[in-house]
Order: C-alpha cells, then structure tokens, then sequence
C-alpha cells in the first residue's frame, strides 16, 4: 500500500497530475483510487488529491501518505502532520524552507523553463517517478503522452525536478499489468447507460453530476450521444420527456438542488409512463450546501421525488464496477415498465477514480414492448401487468401522452372509475417489477463475519477499504435497491447484532433499514462533513463498538 | 386524412376564441398536408390552461405537458425526431409566465417548432387572475385592486429572443390565422404566432379587437417599421412581422442524424466499448 | 338530516346557490356541510353542488339526496337515482321531461324575466325556501340580500319558481341560531395564519390551493395583508424568503405540482433558517393529475421536501377549526424554531365549507426570538438550544443568510469542522421542537370504541361523519402533527384491532403508522377517485371489516 | 461607514473581471452615502457562480441565494421594506438563464431594485460551460464542439422587458461603472448595469473589449437609437441607454404601507377578526 497526496492551488493541474500518477501506477501493475479534493474555485486557494495504490484492488484513499508533494506554503501547514513513517515530503522551497522533508524550488525550476502557461503540477509526476524508481527515460515518455501541450517543456521540468530530487527511490518493484481501466464513478454511469441503448442526456451542470454531461459531450462522436446543456434542470427534464416521446432512450442527471427543480416533470414522467433515467448524484445541502464535497443526505428526498402516487424505481451503485451495470440495468428497467427510475449515488463514487473491468455484455439492452396492432393502438392500454405497448411517431395511429389522468385513449379525464382504472392499471406494474427484481442483484454482500455492518452507496467503498483492517469480522450488506426494497434476500441476517454507517446527521439509512427490516443498531457511524472516512479510523470504530457490545 | 376530432366533449365556453384557433389550426392542417407535409409528421404539444384543452379535441399526437412546459417538451420532441413538425399551443400565462424561460430560450435556438400562443390576456382556466399580457388595472381574481404589471409585447419579445417567423393573428379572423399557422409551420426555424383571443368569461375583448385590428399589407421592411407596428395600441396590426431563415439549431446539432430512427445497435455499441476500453 | 342537490353546467352559480341555501338553513337554526363538485370548466360542463344539513355539527356530504334539482338533462340522469325515499327532485322541464319529479321551465321562466346575463342558480334557492317552507318575503329578503347584481330581475324569477312549484313544504321548524359563521377550509387556514401576524401571502394560483389567494386579495383592505401572485412558484417561495428576511410573517401555497417546484427554495429555507409556512393542498396526481377533486397521495412527498438534511414540521388539519387554529400554529412555531412548516391538507377540507366558531384568542402568536445586542450580531450564532436571535435590516450589524454552509457569520464555508457544527446547532432544534409539541394538541381522538380508525387530514372528517351511522364503536385516531411524529399520545392505543382509512392507492399513510407505531392493521380502506366517501358507505366498509375480524 | 471587507478568502482567479466589479461597487457604496443613502439600507443578493463569491467578500448585509433566483429573493425584500435599497449580483447564467423569468419580470413590474450583471459569457463557476451570453462557437466543456446558440443583447431585452434604467459598462473602467452603478441604485424603478466582466480562465475578453469599447456621450435620444446602439458588435458602447421614470411597483401595491415596519398588532388582529366574524 502507498498513499501520494499532492497539494497546491486550484487551476494548477493537481487533479490531472494525480491522474497521470495513477496511470504510471497501473503501469507498474499496482491498482489505484483517487480522489481529489477541491473547493469551488477556478484558480487559487486550496486543493489536494490523493491517489492510494495496492498490489490488489483499493476502494478509497488514507489520510496518511507516503509521499506528499506540496506546491505551496498553506500546503505544507495542512498536510505535513499526514507524512508516514519513512514517508517522503516534498515541498516547493520558492514559499520557504520548511522543517521536514525535501525542498526543491519548483517555482523557480519552472519558470526557468517555460514562459507562461506554467505547468507546476508536471513536477508531482517526476517526483512520484523518483519516488517509485522510475527511470528518468521512462518518465519523459509519460510526461509526453499525458501532457501534450507544450510536450518539450514539460519534459525539461519534470527532468529538472527529477534530478534534483536526487536518489530517494524506495522498493518498488514493476509488477505485470492487469486488465482494466481507470474511470470515474461518472463515467462509468454514463458508460453503463450508454452501453444500453443511451441516445440523449439532457442536463444542466451541477457539481458532482457535470461530469456526466461533460464526458458525454466530449465522446459524442465516438458514441453518437447527444447532449443538451439546457436553459435550467426544469427545461432539461421536459425536454427529456419529449425525446423519450419519440422512442429515443434518455437520461437526466444533477445534484440535489437541481434534482428538487425536475420534481414535478418527474411526477409527470409517473403519469405519462415515461421511461426515464434520472441521476441524482448527492453533495452535501440543504440548498446550496457544500458544493464540492461528498453526503447522503438525500435518500428519502430520492425516494419520495414527485407529488401524486406513482411507483419508481431507486437504486444505488455499491463500487465502481456496479455504476457501470446499474446504469444500464436502470435504463432497461425503466424502459421494460415505462417509468422513471433513479440512479442515487454521491460525489464520491461520482468524482472518485478507479480501476473498473467494464463488459458491455453484462449490461442488460433497453428494450420495451413495441405495439404490434397499430390501427387499433392506445397509449394507455388497461392491460394485466400494467404495461401498455409503445408506439413512437409519425405513425398512422394517434398517440396521445398526458399529463392529466386520462382514457387508455390518453384523452383527460376526470371520471372517477376511469382515474380509478388509470391508477390501479399502473399499480399493477409493482408486481413484475418486484418479480423482475429476482434476476438482478439486489443486494451487494462482502466478508462473512457474524456482525453487520448496514451501508449503501460510495460508503460500501469506504467500509470494504475498512474490512482490511478489521479484526472482528464483519459482512457488509448493502441494498443496491431501496425501491422496491427487497427484504427477502437479508432475512436471513436478521438476528445478528448490526451497525450502519451514512453520510447525513439524521440517520436516514437507518431509519429506512428500521423499518424495513425491524432491526435495531448496536451502533451508527454518521459523517456529514463532506469528507470520506480514513479506512483505519473506520476500522477502529466499527471495532470498538463491536467490542463494547461483545 | 384521418378525422380531425376526438370525442372528447368540448367545456370551452361558448364564443370562446379557442373555436376560432382550433376551427384555424384544422384548416392548416389541410393546408399542410396539400402542400406535402404528411399528417402523421404533426405531433402537438399544450401547456395547461383553457387553450391545453386543445390537446383533447384534436385526434393529433402529442403531449398535453406540464403548466408552462410545453416548448421544452416540443423542443425534446423536434430533437430527437427532425423528421416531426412540432407544434405548440400554449397560454399566456403558460408561455410568457411559469415557462417564459423556454420560449425565449427556443427561440434564441432558433429551434424548428411553431409556438400557437392563446393570447387571452388572462388565465382563463383558473378562474381569470391576471396574466403576463393582462393590462394595468385588469381586475382578475388575484388583483381585485387592479394589476399594476404592465403587459408583455410577445412580438418584440420574440425579435429580442431572436425568432426567425413572427406573426400575429385574430382568432375571428379564421382564414388569416389559418394562413399565418400554415407559413409557420412551414417556416424552417422558430416561429411564434401570437393569436389574439377574447376570453368572454374573463376578458372579452372582441369589440376591442374588432374595431382595432388591421391586416398588414405585408411584412414590415425592417426592424424598426416592425417594432412600431407591433407596439402601435390604437390600430392592432395582424400578419407576419418577421420571416427569415438562419441556420436551425438542430441541424447544427445533428447534422442529418435523426436519433430517433438511428438508434445505435446493441452490437455496434459493445464493439465501440471494446475498442475503446480493451 | 337533509341533504340538498344541485346540478348543472359550470358558470351557471351553482356553488353560489348551494351557499346561499346553506346560509338560509343556519337562519333556520341548522348546521351545514357544503361540497362542491365541478371539473376545470368555466361554462357548460358539469357541476354539482352538495349541501348537507342537520341540527348538530355535520361533516361530511352525504350521496343520496331529500332535494335534487337538476338544470339540465345530463343532471336529471347523473343525479335522479339518488334521491332518498320522499324525496323531492326538480328539474328543468325545458330540457325535456323526465319520469321523476317535478318539472319547472327553468330556462322560459328565467328568459321572461332577465336580459342576459341569465341567473337560473336563483331557483336553486327558491326550491330549497319552498322545500323547508319558508315564506315568500323571507325568500325575497334572501334573495335580495345575497343576488345584489340584478336584484328585482332575481326576486322576480325566485318569486316565480317559487309559485310555480305549489306546495311541497315539509316540516321544517325554525330553531334558535347558534353561533359561528361558515367557512372554507381556505378561509379558516388564511385568517389563522393571519390571526397569528401573517404579513405577505406569496403564491401562484393552483386549484385547490388557490382560493387561499383569492381570500386574502379581496380583504386586503380588512386585514392589511398583501397578496402577491407572482410569475412562478419559484418566484413566489424566493420572494417568500426574501420577505422573511426582512421580518414579515409570510406564507407560501400551492398544490402538489407547484410545491414541487417549490421544494430547492424549501431546502434553503431550511439552510438560511428562514420561518416560512408552505401550505400544501392535495388534489390526485402524479402531474398536472385530476385538477379539481381531493386525494391524499402528497404524505411522503411533504414529509421529505427538499434535498439535504434538515429539520422541518410537517401537519395537517383534522377540521375546519383546526385549520384556523393550526395555520397560526404552525406560523408560530416556523417563527420560534425558524424553519420551514408544512400544513398538508386536501381539496375537501380547502374547499368544503362548513360552520366553525373561530376565536382568536385561541391561536398563538408568531413571535422571535430577538437579537439584543446588536453590536456582537451573528446571524447563525451557535447556541444550546439551535436557536440563533433574528435581526432585521436595516441594522448597524451585518445580516448575512447564506444558501451554502455557513460559519456563525452567515460567511460560507467548505471547512469539515463548520459544516459539521452548523448541522449540529440547526439539528439541535429538534429537542425543542418536540418538547414544544407537548404543548399542543398532537392528535385529535373522537369516539371511545375498541377498534381504532387511524386517519388524518380531511378523512377525518368523512369519518366523523360516518361514525354517526356505526353499530361497532370506534376510535377515531388522527396526528395533527405528522412530523415530528408523537409517539407517545397514543402508545395505550397500541394492542387494539386497527382500521386505516386514506385518500390515495398506495397506502402511505398505512405504511406511516406502521413504521411509527409497529402497528399492524385488520384493513385498510383506501379511495383514490378523487372523491370523498359517503358516510353510510363508509360506516358499512369499516362494520364489515370489523366484524369480519371480529 | 463600517469596514466593506470580511475576512474570508478572495478565491477569484488573479485578473478576473470581478474585481473591478467589486472595486466600484465600493466605490459606489461610498458615492451613495454622499448622497445621503444610508448604507444600512444598503441590502444585497446573489445568485451562484464565480459572480456571487462576492456576497461573502463585500461586510454588507443580503442574503446569498440560489442559483438563479438573487432577484426573486431580491424582489420579496423590496416588497417587505420598501425603505431597503436592494442590489443584486447575478452572473449571466444565473439572471438570464436558469432565473431569467425573474429578471423579465423584476423589469416588467418596474420594480425599484438594481440588478448588476457579471457578464462573462460563460459558467465561470462550474468550469467554463457556454452561457446564454456566450456566442456562438463557444467551446466550453459542455459544447465542446461549439456552441450553437446566439446570445442575448441584455440592454434591448431589457428595454422590452420594461426596465426603466438600462445601462453598459466595463470591469475595468471602474470610474466608469462606479457612476453607472452609482445612477443605478439612485433609480427609482428597475434599474440594470450589464457589466462585461472578462473571465481570464474562460472567456477571455480582455483584448476584444479594451479595443472595442467607447463611452456613450450621453443617453441615447431615443429607442431606436438605443437599441442600434446596444446591438452594435464593432464598437461596444457602454452608459447608460435609457433613463425615465413611471411608477413603481411597490408605491403602487403598497402606497406607503412598510409591511416589516408597521406590522398589525396582535390586538388589533384579535379585534379586526372579532368585528369580521362577531
Ligand atoms: C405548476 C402549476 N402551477 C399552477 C397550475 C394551475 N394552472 C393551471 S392553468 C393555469 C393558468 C392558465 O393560464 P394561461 O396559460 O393563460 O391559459 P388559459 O387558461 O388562459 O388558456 C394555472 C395557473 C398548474 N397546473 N401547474
Ligand atoms: C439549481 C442549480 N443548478 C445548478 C447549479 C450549479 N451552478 C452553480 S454556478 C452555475 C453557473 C454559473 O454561471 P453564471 O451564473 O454565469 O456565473 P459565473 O460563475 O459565470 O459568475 C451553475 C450551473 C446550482 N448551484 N444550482
Ligand atoms: S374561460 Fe375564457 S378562455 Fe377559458 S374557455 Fe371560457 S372564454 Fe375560453
Ligand atoms: S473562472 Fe472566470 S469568472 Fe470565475 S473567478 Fe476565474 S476568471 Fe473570474
Ligand atoms: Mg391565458
Ligand atoms: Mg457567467
């Protein structure tokens, strides 16, 4: 396990430095996760990303590092206390000399070397390189892949640093490479979606759902995606519902506050039986809240999206690997009942890199029951699972969508036996929905301990990093679904003693496995101050309230 | 053509402006499909409001949206399917309130729909509160001391946005207005006719409007002649204020592609995962 | 018990008419329940206007009429079959003539006498005084006072039909007035949020939430309060805010479509701590749903509004006092705790109008606590009891609200320790809150049976109603307060036979009371038509579900 | 005057066109007290973006609203206290975007608050996506190959909205924008300043604007002249284009009724609804 932890000013090229190093890391074979921590800020004030690395597969970073690179003053003062034993510290002698570690001057190496823009961030990567042994050659090699602009200078830096860093390899021997790639949580949401039938994504930016609109946008040639950066959330969501008219499979993403603009056309795609994949990738609120960091305070929020009584699905990506086949999963179950359906997850899986083997044959196709009688065709067909065929225009018959409850014709009414119809009609699709639950995972189960531990969402990653350090042993259950929640499949862990770990401060997961499951907690880990745990500080709680209650 | 009706009883009241709009919009419907548009490429969108109720009577496809949404809706629908001539009906209240954003925002796109814009001056369906185009000292229900706003002027409104077809037309006048909608259904690009409608229940304006509307001989010749005209209170001038073609924003989007017929196949799409993650 | 039925096209004054027979029969000494059925039309169509009469308080309408008077043909065969033995039903013999009933020209007689604007809703009130035996000058009185509009043309008509109907008095004395005045449920929940310092009522006009509006526009001038019907429901709740800010008592309403618009303005009433009553009156969804009828499907959707973690309150009046005295409540605790309240109600109890004595006195006031020492101010102070003192500008301190995270200052922050410590100080108001609960009345409890009936909102009144006509006895139970839930009220009620009754398919409120109270139930009746029961009806649903359980 | 500075972190990018922003809106903060505003009724709000950082750096009392909505929020405070001089800060996302019903309407009514536009043409915030000002081409990460749409002109928006004071300027002229700033918060009525404010990492606008723009002589003598004034892409001309006075919103729905100030009392209301329902 090695932890770098690089730190600087926004706008200096932190978060793709740590990219790059995670590359070189899967060059020398090691499996890496990285998050970066930023503030909303474009250039200036304080950022840091951390990227662990590990012989196996890591689901989340450590506080502590053994190598931390940093780029200015304010860097060293927060982050040298988190140097390891035999850590190496490496900070920028241009903004002082400081008491541990080792100074280089990268301002003045850079400026050397380049005119304007400067590339400070470069010099992260020749110091890792140094770090794991990496032969100057070889890091020049690397530096002109990953940082095209300006190639020649960027070499010469990373060179300068490289050198004047001196002999401080420690053993790090090249291991053979695995498969597998490095995405983000994003990404793979995108990919997943797209993977099963994915024509447009609709959406206005909102931190940590942007990702997901930029990535798109910037593959919409090799994917023949289309991307719409509307006018608000409100235009981007009934836009979405027009193009799902027309046959087209669609998506919708944001965060909460722009999740709570799209309620009401979510209600609408209830009533008009839309299938509609909405993401709703959480930071922490209310309201504005804290833009850039991670929570799960909006579980229930998901669950009850949208005025009126209509059924939806909600379902939350346990690690990386799963963001890529639930988004398809939901896209195609959305698609199978013609209703919305919401991919629940945070910043953290969001914005977090990882190694990911994605396999586009184990995401399921968005398909749907096609009309097969036109002259006779109506939208809203009272049918016994609940289901009425679609049918996409131009055609011969008219096909009529409606906000307003309405006739199978899809003319309004406000007939009582027909809303009574309309209604139970669509209820009806509750039954195969919970039925083609069977065939899909609904829940995510890691260790075989006798305790617990309850989670859902980035904080099953968090919690499996933990597993490694624990000594009792525990079993992670995590629903990927919480609607419909199926119990069935955790009866069986019923009478073990529990503990459930969230990112809120009322306890909302909790309640939700309370009253589906009649459990009671010997103890509940909150977080919700926008950061994730240290998996060793995990380890230690969950293991001293195991042992209080032993 | 298949029949124009559905058997939805009509509650507009009667002398409502709407029969004229709708009496209107069948008429450009045959006019549409005589000169080469397919009926079946019609699909209509409605915002919420006594002109929603449109959607019901006419057996034409389409979304009877959300309050306010319509445009975004239509907008969804013209992007994903090209090959479809979308067209909206929306209110007052609905188009230049609660979804004002939309409309402006089409028509800085530039998007190739058509907007029937129910111009009653009121919401009619919720019982008569002051609209966006309700004059100063208009009594609705909201307002009963008189509405100090002062009124939109959907015509320049749509220049600013940058519509490309602009018109006006009278819901009485049932052959002018049916072919004002015709040419902007047939205009390549964001058209916007705003249909004056006396609402006898809240807002009866038919003396008003009939002794005040005139027919332009033509479009005006330019920006400022249009701005006067459109603004002009004392003679209610109809017709088309702007008609001009610029490049429509999904074309620029889409190229040709039409999403909704040329889906990407399953297997392409496994391939193009493999090849670009192997 | 009398019922009265009136039917015809919309625009033809029926709802007036049903009101001024209401206010002769409480002349006659008599309580009243009115229930106006009309779908979103101005004229034609068809409307219905129910009123139900008694000498003690009624609750609800009742389906099968003593008096049916039908304007048209379609009113004849919609309604005729409902009219209880000796009965009387009248029609309009210009539209035909019908086997039931008398037939009277409504439509020539009304032509002799006006010029348009016709108003045949006049005879609506002249059958009913010739049913109850009124005389012929007290019917003019009446008509006189209540028709100012064409007063002679109106006393005419009245006088005519009145004639023309011949003598079918039946014995109906005239008993001593009782106090109170009749209401809508609307009018109650405005001027209890007024009684207790409402200032500005902020809002978008949406049916059944809308008349709140209206009332308050037309006695602008009474009460000083302003009215502003904004561009949007976004508009209306950020100006709400705004309003707050400055110290107003403001309100916001709508219905479920327009709450959800509202719900990211919600949430940063709940970041900014901005006292703020929201009412919520339900109609049946999903979407724009069936406009003009009542349904209780928007429980969940108001018990987690807005994205994020935070505290709110949520209740829903059981009657039309409790409507008067809960919107001042309400008010007042939003005001004492700063945050946002929720008052859920239905279209039937907004709407509905029914006698209540309203008594000032009796509702709180919303009162602040204020900041003293202005010098120190600190708009997010971090207190014992989450409590921060308001301040309002303009003031020598600096008032900032925020929308991010904030440090006590109102300044944001991304810092983990002061996110977390504002959580804590806004989450520390829940003590408070629920020790303030112990003040009020939680739940309402009428009956004293051994099976318990679980309702809330206007099903409560439905169900009083129906409790007049069941054998079993019963317990009402209904939480005023929804959130925070009371347990402890009613834990005696804990091992007694259940009943749930509710206004929506899915049993919400069933699942409410289940994960709250660990209750299970013997039935539940749920109505999702839009309409209300008939008391009969329902007394039968719940006799039979008890004694098939018995 | 208090101190004008907190003592949170400037984290606006080194050069980026808000600091002129806030350098005159001192400026003009200090201006107004001459003129005998009392800075106490000085109340901000703004929305979300790069613009909005500005609420935490400026010691002034307000409110930091949500994205989109400053001006609603701004609004809801000028109808409580009329005696409050409300200014908001909205980024061109933010007032003419996701908010831009607000700003039609806060123009329309005429109401008396200020709204001072950053103007950058892009989502400074979220990393450079195109805004409704960022003209066509525009590759940001959203509309990575190119942006379709055409922008606004915010200054003839605004003259059709309603608006009563409409006026230009520059970050960098801050004398300039302190006076035009200054006119504006003195404006009975609606009053808008679009400030081309150049963001250095996304929209970097310096050059194009230190060549094209020219102060205006004076107001422009009439609308036509405005609006080809305004619309002109050669020469940008910044001042103030439009100057008058009409009634104002809150004098109207208000008198002189200050709800925040001269609040019912309990007892009056005890009595008020006694003598409604005795
Ligand atoms: C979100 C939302 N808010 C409010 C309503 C209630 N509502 C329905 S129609 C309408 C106004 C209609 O006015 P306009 O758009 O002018 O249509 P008109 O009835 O005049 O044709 C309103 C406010 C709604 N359905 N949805
Ligand atoms: C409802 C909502 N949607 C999206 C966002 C994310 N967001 C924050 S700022 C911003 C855009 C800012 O652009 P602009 O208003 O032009 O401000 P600038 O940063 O350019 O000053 C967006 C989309 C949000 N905070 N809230
Ligand atoms: S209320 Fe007005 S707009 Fe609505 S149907 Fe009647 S006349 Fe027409
Ligand atoms: S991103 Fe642009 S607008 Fe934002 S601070 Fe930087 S230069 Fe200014
Ligand atoms: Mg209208
Ligand atoms: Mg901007």
């Amino acid at each position: 396990m090695f932890t770098v932890l690089i730190a600087g000013k926004a706008g200096e090229g932190i978060k793709k430095a740590a990219q790059v190093i995670a590359d070189m890391l899967k060059f020398y074979g090691r499996f890496t996760f990285q998050l970066d921590d930023y503030e909303s800020t474009i250039r200036g004030g304080h950022n840091f990303s951390v990227v662990t690395t590990d012989t196996s597969e890591v689901y989340s970073v450590y506080n502590s590092a053994d190598l931390i690179i940093c780029f200015d003053k304010r860097s060293y003062h927060l982050h040298s206390d988190k140097l390891n034993p035999n850590g190496l510290l490496v900070y920028n002698s241009d903004e002082g000399s400081f008491e541990r570690g080792i100074g280089i001057p990268l301002t003045s190496l850079m400026k050397d070397v380049y005119n304007q823009p400067y590339n400070v961030s470069v010099s992260a990567v020749a110091i890792s390189a140094a770090r794991i042994g990496m032969t100057g050659s070889n890091l020049k090699d690397i530096i002109a892949h990953s940082y095209k602009r300006d190639a020649t200078q960027n070499c010469i830096y990373a060179s300068r640093v490289y050198d004047s860093l001196g002999e401080v390899a420690i053993d790090f021997p090249k291991l053979p490479c695995h498969s597998g790639h490095i995405f983000s949580g994003n990404q793979l949401i995108a990919l997943g979606a797209w993977t099963a039938g994915l024509d447009y994504y609709f959406s206005y930016p909102m931190t940590p759902a942007s990702s997901i609109l930029h990535y798109l946008a910037a593959k919409q040639n090799t994917l023949g995606v289309h991307t719409i950066h509307a006018e608000s959330e409100l235009a981007a969501i009934n836009m979405a519902i027009g193009a799902v008219y027309c046959g087209c499979r669609t998506a919708v993403g944001s965060s909460g506050g722009g999740f709570a603009l799209m309620q009401e056309a979510f209600s609408m795609a209830g009533m008009v039986e839309a299938p509609l994949l909405c993401i709703l990738s959480s930071r922490p609120g209310p309201a504005t809240g804290v833009s850039t960091y991670t929570a799960q305070e909006d579980l229930y929020f998901a669950l009850h999206q949208g005025h009126g009584d209509f059924s939806r699905i909600v379902a939350s990506p346990d690690c990386m690997e799963r963001a890529y086949t639930l988004a398809g999963e939901l896209l195609a179950m959305a698609w199978k009942f013609q209703l919305p359906v919401i991919l629940l997850t945070e910043k953290h899986l969001s914005e977090s890199m990882m190694q990911a083997i994605i396999d586009p044959t184990q995401v399921m196709e968005a398909n749907h029951l096609a009309a097969t009688d036109e002259a006779e065709y109506n939208r809203y067909e009272i049918t016994d699972n609940g289901i009425s065929p679609l049918l996409f225009p131009p055609s011969e018959a008219v096909i009529k969508w409606n906000s307003h409850e309405h006739l199978s014709s899809g003319v309004r009414t406000d007939e009582a036996i027909d809303i009574v119809a309309m209604k139970d009609k669509r209820n009806r699709k509750d039954t195969g929905i919970i039925a083609s639950l069977k065939e899909f995972q609904t829940w995510a189960v890691y260790g075989e301990g006798d305790v617990i531990v309850f989670a859902y969402g980035s904080t099953v990653l968090e919690l499996r990093e933990a597993l490694k350090h624990l000594d009792s042993r525990i079993t992670i259950l995590a629903p990927i679904y919480l609607e419909p929640f199926d119990i069935k499949t955790v009866e069986m862990f019923q009478n073990r003693r529990t503990i459930i770990v969230e990112h809120n401060s009322k306890g909302d997961f909790a309640f939700l496995i309370r009253s589906k499951l009649q459990i009671d907690f010997i103890g509940s880990i909150l977080r919700y101050d926008g950061r994730v745990f240290d998996p060793l500080e995990l380890a230690q709680r969950i293991e001293v309230m195991i042992n209080a209650q032993a | 053509m298949h029949k124009l009706d559905t058997n939805k009883e009509n509650t507009w009241c009667p002398g409502c402006g709407n029969f004229g709009i709708m009496n209107a919009f069948k008429k450009a419907l045959a006019a549409l499909t005589n000169k080469g548009i397919d009926p079946k490429s019609i699909v209509i969108t409605s915002g919420i409001g006594c002109h929603g109720k449109i959607f019901d009577y006419l057996n034409v496809s389409g979304i009877y949206s959300l309050h306010g949404r319509a445009l975004a809706t239509a907008q969804g629908i013209k992007l994903a399917n090209p090959e479809l001539n979308v067209i909206c009906f929306g209110g007052d209240g609905d188009s230049l309130g609660e979804g004002l954003e939309h409309t402006m925002f089409a028509a800085k796109r530039n998007m190739d729909i058509t907007l029937l814009l129910h111009n009653n001056g009121t919401y009619g369906l919720t019982t008569g509160q002051a609209s966006p185009m309700s004059l100063q000292g208009y009594r609705g229900i909201s307002t009963p001391q008189g509405n100090i706003e002062r009124p939109f002027t959907p015509i320049t409104l749509m220049y600013e946005a940058g519509a490309t077809y602009i018109s006006r037309s009278y819901s009485t006048k049932i052959d002018h207005l049916t072919e004002v909608i015709t040419g902007a259904v047939l205009h390549k690009g964001f058209s916007f006719v705003e249909i004056l409608q006396p609402c006898i229940s809240y807002n009866n304006t038919y003396d008003l409007y009939n002794q005040k509307v005139r027919i332009m001989d033509g479009v005006p010749s330019n920006e400022t002649v249009a701005y006067s005209l459109a603004r002009n209170k004392d003679d209610i001038h109809i017709g088309i204020f702007k008609d001009e073609s610029i490049p429509i924003y999904h074309e620029q989007l889409l190229g040709s592609h039409i999403p909704a017929n040329e889906r990407i196949t399953r297997n392409h799409r496994c391939e193009i995962i493999k090849s670009m993650y192997p």
